[in-house]
């Protein structure tokens, strides 16, 4: 049959039509939203049974307790323990975000040798006989002092068994980074007596005058800080916040003194000096023996208000005024430590707020500030030493202080092996360039860190550690609390990566490195050795998860020498040329130090903070010039120059430049490094006399339109 | 070559000119299809829309094509309900316009949407307090009668009217496009005010937010009406730019005067209810929230007085009153600029119904947002008109699109023979 | 919910907690915050003084769960939405989201006045691994939806469903926000607005008559210090902020020139009758 | 859309929009029906271009 074009047409619509009658048109376009309503690469999180889990954050040294929600053991949330005596149920950004931390993708999956400049894996076992070696060596050749660490804190067992290695090993060269914790033992074995610490009663304060502490940014145990903080308007107590720019503590204050960057030292003198012309307790106490009236001399002479007006520039009247509000307050109180009171504080200035609460007769008062004794619930076996170990010990050590230390290095080296735990001094400690130079110094350097970071990547060998998610460990609090928590961090999750816990760690390499040295370490594993220590108090931790030592003011007024403070040398001006004068900025959404942030932090940061790949910084309108919000300017001080973006804030004393601290990392993290500057690059450490504190507490800069 | 396709009578340039023309606008239509397949597979990250600007670039033209593409209703309801019989002549082509300017709205609306293989959730799962669901409904059912007003002048193309049934097809539709017409006016009338709607209704922007009658805010009365009114001149204007570049006069003097005296009235009585509402607005609505008009219209790198007094004067007052008067009107060059300021103004309106409504910040704290559009946005923007200019050109090429193109050019060739 | 500006300290654990409980995906720069995915955004105000009188505040937005004009489920976003994929709960007032009905008009964004709503621009993208730690709670967005806070509906949902099994009502404590939880400062309080017996209601005292002064508000605040965003819109929020500081509470709306002083005055006026 | 998908609801809102598009439709669909089956009746009973 002959298909004309009629019949032709007709099959073709006939045809048409069928189709678009059939379901198939109908049936695709379902399938077809339900496939996008399923799409493979949009995860699906497995379900399961819900379970809490219990433990401490060793994030920061907040020691806070958190409460861990798994999904069929799988964590997938952290917050806040309730009813915690540190944080009762509160938490930080940082804790929250720590699951972040797991999976890290900086984080250092294996043990790696340097090769080059290139990282290789090795095995543990390698990785512990390769270090085992080196050490031994340089204990033969008889120099075991040539072996250094340098390690976060200094309380904890960790930090003991890191100390009972140096022992027996024979080196006295331990370092602590700078931490409000050690500035603040530091200010009670020059006040006070050595070996003690001084913790803060914000809760039952009633005045708290803060000379520029970031109380509710970050500083001391953060989370209890905002708490105190919060509880301030049910008691009624005040918060007097000295300050050059208007930080959130100051913006939460009742009153703002608006006071010269450096020199709040100089202030806190001068309200002393009132307190010894006006009132009969200051006087009492600075009669008697020689320092006391050296030290009352200096206040008559040189911190007369209108001195001090001149070098703080706080009216003479506002200062008798500010004195007298505070000596006449119930339960006042004086908070040393600018921003997060780590890095760039000076002992003068710690010691100067002390001298304060000692003459407003605050010491162990409710309230006040206690000078307390050391949460001593470690009782470790008698550690073994053998010759060289004495002999090694016997030695003086290199530095006073981790900044003089890197001076040391950098000039003329002196150590052969450096041992890092638990921090991050290419990045945290000020010059950063400087340190870098100094590590070069040291022939074989061992990180035991978690993450690829700035110092991991300068480090010869990386023993990995499990991050506090993954491990077990005593965490005692400090940090300027007014009480002593010991906190119990247990594992949430087994290690994710083929990494150990740096107890364990240690205790391997004790015992690969043979006689003395292995017998002061003779456990079986961390675990133990943490059991044993910790003696009578361990089945409490285990079981509550936390053991309150001391939450009560001690007894007694503890004597105070005010030696140094009479004879402190004064850090002047800040170094370089520039008429502004750069200063860091703690933010509580940046971390600082040697922890880095979560990229849900970094998230969270704004962008008059941080904006694309630059740094905004904080600067007056009014000293701005020809500079407008936004604009990309050059900022130069004597250690560099960067681009930053201006950020006009009117809540900045005119002539200052803030910059964001915690920004600026350089290691492979997308989502956390790469942004901004590194404020500590721009600032070169002042070491102060008597202390070897780096008191540098900004640095002259200048700005230029880019 | 294509000659057996070209309707009887009809002088057309040569086939190789006219692809060439066609390649070229080709162009231009590749690439926005290249940037449209972008947005489709990688994402709307391909523009540069944000959190602030959910509605930007291409619901403008969205609403602007409809709006323009108002004539086709217009018209119809004129030629086939109120019999106004002289605009036989310019039917054909406006409903063309009409065609392209609402398959173009679907298919930006199509590309603008985030899940595009569950857009029709929006008929399934209905919303019918959404004036979007409305707006919809009503364009997808009116493009369906676009397409049926369209059919039957394609079935008059030379070759397939030579098949009785479409011969048939086409002369039956004829007979009852009055009631295709009827259905059109009606679906128009409800989704050209539901756009305006979409703006009206918005009671947390109270750049946009307008009282109204029952449901319906005064911009859903408002938008309909502009459509009639610029629909007309865009449909006029497109006339006279195909007259222009085929060098041909396509329809009669008699019909464009009306035509445009039916939209100078139209845009007239528009502007005054639309300086009204404004300043009802302005001084009443506005005010009730917090807001001085001066707050709409400062503090910003843009948005400035300007852009009101452009629209409801420059581009509204001015071509209605143009078009109204008889010697302004029967002037072709002062006709030609009164249609385009008209379109331009509808336009602008459009664009300040979506975009300035995003810039502006509600609350007192936030700040102004501006957006530059990213070259995906742009492109697939002018895709539609490049598909416009070349479905324009194979209809006049092969349709009998304008029922007096013969008459009026035959004086003309006379004169060259 | 109420939030205390006052207590608020901007530190962000509200933000953290929200998106780690409800799953919320991060991108390598967020510094764009007008493409930056936060459902609870913190805001920081300044009075615009120089220092040292500046005064600052930061505000936490999370979606207000607005009632609609005269408090009738009309929401600004609910209303609009073409696809029913945005629903108001007329049993609890929470504002919900259907990710998987949403199609990406973002008509509801462009409704919401207080940005509450974003878009995912990009499909959600974890390193690897961190899939881990994601929640079976909350479902994970695909890209070209839209997504809000919900008030942790999910733990609303398992509040609810512990108390059916028991036979009993939802304890205040047994339904709170991630938020909330997580807020060191104690600044947030969440509850039952309609429950006498709820911190959130003795702290707010809604007013359940409308405002004589806009006949659009309805649950206005009868404490003096207690305020809505954009009330005058009519939105009617569920979401209150308190503050002691005047400027902070007159940002929290626009006023023309004079009208502050009158409504600071009238504030509560109608409690008369409540 | 449909009485069967959840979101219906027998109300005023329903009836209105829904009434009016099925309205719509209908005639459009009887409309095209019509001048259809009309064709093919007038093109199998020839009566083919009598009237041009």
């Amino acid at each position: 049959m002959k298909i004309d074009r009629r019949s032709f047409l007709g099959l073709g619509l006939g045809a048409a039509a069928g189709i678009a009658l059939s379901p198939v048109g109908v049936k695709l376009t379902d399938d077809s939203s339900i496939w996008t309503q399923n799409w493979p690469w949009t995860p699906v999180p497995e379900d399961g049974e819900i379970t809490y889990d219990r433990s401490v954050c060793s994030l920061c040294p907040g020691a806070c307790g958190i409460s861990v929600k798994k999904i069929n053991g799988r964590p997938v949330k952290i917050e806040g323990l309730d009813d915690h005596p540190i944080n009762n149920g509160g938490a930080c950004l940082h804790g929250i975000a720590g699951l972040q931390y797991l999976y890290d993708p900086a984080r250092i999956k294996t043990p790696l040798k340097k090769n080059g400049n290139k990282f290789e894996k090795i095995s543990w076992d390698e990785a512990i006989s390769l270090v085992a070696g080196k050490l031994g060596e340089i204990r033969e050749s008889g120099t075991p002092e040539s072996l250094g660490l340098i390690t976060g804190a200094d309380n904890g067992s960790m930090a003991q068994l890191f100390e009972r290695f140096m022992d027996a090993f024979g080196s006295p060269n331990t370092y602590t980074m700078p931490s409000l914790e050690s500035n603040l033992t530091l200010t009670a074995a020059a006040l006070h007596n050595a070996d003690r610490s001084l913790g803060f009663d914000l809760d039952h304060s009633d005045f708290i005058l803060s000379f520029g502490a970031a109380i509710i940014e970050g500083w001391g145990s953060p989370v209890a800080c905002i708490q105190a903080n919060a509880s301030r308007y049910e008691r009624k107590a005040k918060l007097v916040q000295v300050d050059y720019r208007l930080s959130n503590t100051a913006n939460a204050a009742d009153k703002i003194i608006a006071v010269k960057p450096g020199t709040e030292a100089d202030l806190a003198l001068g309200l002393c000096a009132v307190l010894f012309a006006k009132t009969k307790i200051a006087k009492d106490l600075l009669s008697g023996d020689v320092n006391k009236l050296a030290f009352a001399a200096m206040l008559e002479k040189e911190y007369t208000s209108d001195k001090v007006e001149a070098i703080t520039g706080v009216k003479a009247a506002d200062i008798e005024a500010l004195a007298m509000e505070f000596i006449k307050a119930k339960a006042p109180v004086a908070v040393p430590g600018k921003g997060r009171g780590d890095v760039g504080q000076s002992l003068r200035e710690f010691a100067a707020v002390q001298a304060l609460n000692a003459l407003a007769g605050r010491l162990n008062k409710k309230g006040g500030v206690f000078v307390m004794w050391p949460a001593g619930y470690l009782n470790f076996p008698e550690n073994v030493m053998d010759d060289t170990a004495e002999q090694g010990l016997g030695k003086v050590k290199l530095a006073g202080s981790v900044t003089e230390l890197v001076d040391k290095l950098e000039k003329d080296g002196g150590l052969s092996a450096l041992f890092i735990y638990n921090a991050n001094p290419c990045y945290a400690l000020n010059n950063t360039e400087k340190v870098k130079a100094a590590m070069d110094k040291v022939g074989f350097k061992v990180s035991f860190s978690s993450f690829m970071d700035e110092t991991a990547l300068k480090s010869d060998v990386i023993l990995p550690a499990s991050i506090f998610l993954e491990r077990l460990e005593d965490v005692v609090s400090g940090a300027g609390l007014a009480k002593t928590v010991v906190g119990l961090c247990q594992p949430m999750v087994k290690p994710v990566f083929d990494t150990k816990h740096p107890g364990d760690t240690l205790i391997r390499l004790a015992q690969a490195m043979g006689n003395s040295i292995a017998d002061g370490f003779s456990w079986d594993s961390y675990e133990d050795c943490l059991e044993e220590v910790t003696g009578d108090i361990w089945d409490t931790l285990s079981d509550d998860g936390y053991v309150v030592i001391d939450d009560k003011p001690p007894v007694g007024t503890p004597a105070t020498d005010f030696t140094f403070l009479a004879s402190a040398p004064k850090i002047d001006d800040p170094m370089g040329e520039g008429d502004f004068t750069l200063v860091p900025v703690d933010k509580m959404r940046l971390a600082g130090g040697s922890m880095t942030s979560s990229p849900f932090a970094v998230k969270t940061v704004s962008d008059t903070v941080l904006l694309g790949k630059y740094s905004v910084v904080e600067i007056n309108p009014t000293t701005a010039g020809v500079l407008k919000n936004g604009d990309i300017a050059v900022l130069k001080t004597a250690m560099g120059k960067v681009k930053v973006k201006i950020g006009l804030n009117e809540g900045i004393m005119p002539g200052v430049i803030g910059m964001p601290r915690g920004l600026g990392h350089a290691f492979n993290n997308p989502y956390v490094a790469g942004k901004g500057v590194n404020v500590n690059d721009l600032i070169g450490p002042v070491i102060e006399p008597g202390s070897g504190l780096d008191a540098a507490f900004g640095i002259k800069a200048t700005l230029s339109k880019a | 070559m294509d000659d057996a396709l070209i309707p009887e009578g009809a002088k057309r340039c040569a086939f190789p000119i006219f692809m060439i023309g066609i390649v070229i606008v080709g162009a231009v239509l590749l690439w926005g299809v290249y940037a449209m397949f972008l947005c489709w597979f990688k994402g709307l990250n391909q523009t540069n829309m944000n959190d602030y600007y959910g509605f930007a670039l291409w619901i403008w033209a969205d609403l602007a094509v409809i709006a323009v593409g108002g004539g086709a209703f217009f018209t119809g309801l004129l030629k086939y309900i109120f019999k106004v019989d002289d605009l036989k002549n310019i039917i054909n082509f406006a409903v063309i316009i009409g065609f392209i300017c609402y398959s173009s709205a679907l298919l930006i609306l199509a590309i603008d949407i985030g899940q595009p293989l569950r857009g029709w959730f929006i008929f399934w799962h209905a919303n019918v307090h959404s004036m979007l669901t409305e707006v919809a409904f009503c364009l997808s059912c009116y493009f369906a009668v676009l397409t049926i007003e369209f059919i039957p002048n394609v079935l008059e193309n030379r070759q397939a009217n030579k098949v009785p049934f479409f011969h048939h097809l086409a002369h039956n539709m004829h007979g009852v496009m009055a009631v295709f017409a009827a259905t059109g006016a009606f679906l128009s009338f409800f989704h050209q005010g539901s756009l305006g709607g979409v703006a009206g209704v918005m009671f947390g922007r109270p750049f946009a937010f307008r009282e109204g009658l029952l449901i319906w805010p005064w911009t859903f009365f408002l938008f309909t009406w502009s459509a009639a009114a610029f629909g007309p001149c865009f449909t006029l204007l497109v006339t006279k730019i195909t007259e222009v570049i085929t060098g041909k006069k396509l329809v009669g003097d008699k019909t464009v005067y009306l035509l445009a005296k039916i939209s100078g009235w139209m845009i007239t009585t528009y502007m005054i209810a639309k300086i009204i509402d404004t300043i009802y607005w302005a001084f009443v609505t506005a005010p009730s929230m917090g807001f001085k008009l001066s707050h709409f219209y400062s503090n910003n790198g843009f948005y400035g007085y300007w852009i009101l007094i452009t629209e409801v004067i420059l581009c509204g007052v001015v071509p209605g009153l143009l078009l109204i008067n008889k010697s302004t009107r029967e002037n072709p060059a002062i006709r030609t600029i009164a249609i385009t300021l008209g379109v331009i103004g509808v336009c602008l309106n459009r664009w300040v119904m979506v975009l300035q409504i995003m810039a502006v910040p509600v609350m007192s704290f936030d700040t102004w947002a501006l957006y530059i559009p990213s070259w995906q946005e742009v492109a697939t923007t002018i895709l539609p008109v490049a598909y416009g200019i070349i479905l324009i050109a194979v209809a006049y090429r092969y349709l009998p699109v304008f029922p007096q193109e013969l008459e009026l050019n035959e004086s003309a060739e006379a004169a060259q023979n | 919910m109420v939030i205390d500006l006052d207590k608020c300290t901007g530190c962000g654990a509200c933000m953290v907690s929200c998106m780690s409980e409800n799953n919320v995906p991060f991108k390598e720069d967020e510094s764009n915050k007008k493409d930056s995915i936060s459902w609870m955004r913190v805001y920081k105000l300044t009075n615009g003084k120089s220092f040292p009188e500046t005064e600052m505040v930061y505000l936490p937005r999370p979606c207000q769960h607005c009632g609609g004009i005269g408090d009738h489920g009309h929401s600004p976003c609910v209303s609009v939405c073409p696809a029913t994929a945005t629903d108001y709960g007329y049993d609890t007032g929470i504002v919900s989201q259907i990710y998987t009905r949403c199609f990406g008009c973002r008509y509801c964004m462009g409704a919401c006045p207080y940005h509450a709503r974003y878009f995912n621009w990009w499909d959600p993208k974890w390193p690897e691994g961190m899939e881990n730690y994601l929640s079976p709670n909350v479902s994970p967005r695909m890209r070209g939806v839209v997504e809000k806070c919900s008030f942790c509906y999910h733990r609303y949902q398992l509040a609810r469903e512990q108390a059916i099994v028991e036979d009993r009502e939802i304890e205040e404590m047994e339904y709170q926000t991630a938020c909330t939880t997580a807020c060191p400062a104690g600044a947030i309080v969440f509850g039952d607005l309609n429950n006498p017996a709820h911190k959130v209601h003795q702290i707010v005292k809604p007013d359940p008559h409308t405002d004589p002064m806009n006949h659009k508000v309805i649950g206005k605040s009868r404490n003096p210090k207690v305020f809505r965003l954009l009330e005058r819109l009519g939105t009617n929020p569920k979401v209150y902020y308190m503050s002691d500081r005047e400027w902070v509470r007159k940002s929290g709306d626009n006023y023309l020139k004079g009208e502050w002083e009158n409504v600071k005055t009238h504030h509560g006026a109608s409690s008369s009758h409540g | 859309m449909f009485p069967f998908c959840f979101e219906w609801a027998w109300d005023i809102g329903h009836a209105i929009f829904f009434g009016g598009f099925w309205y719509a439709i209908a005639i459009l669909g009887a409309g095209m029906t019509y001048c259809i089956l009309k064709a093919a009746y007038d093109t199998v009973n020839d009566k083919g271009d009598s009237h041009h």
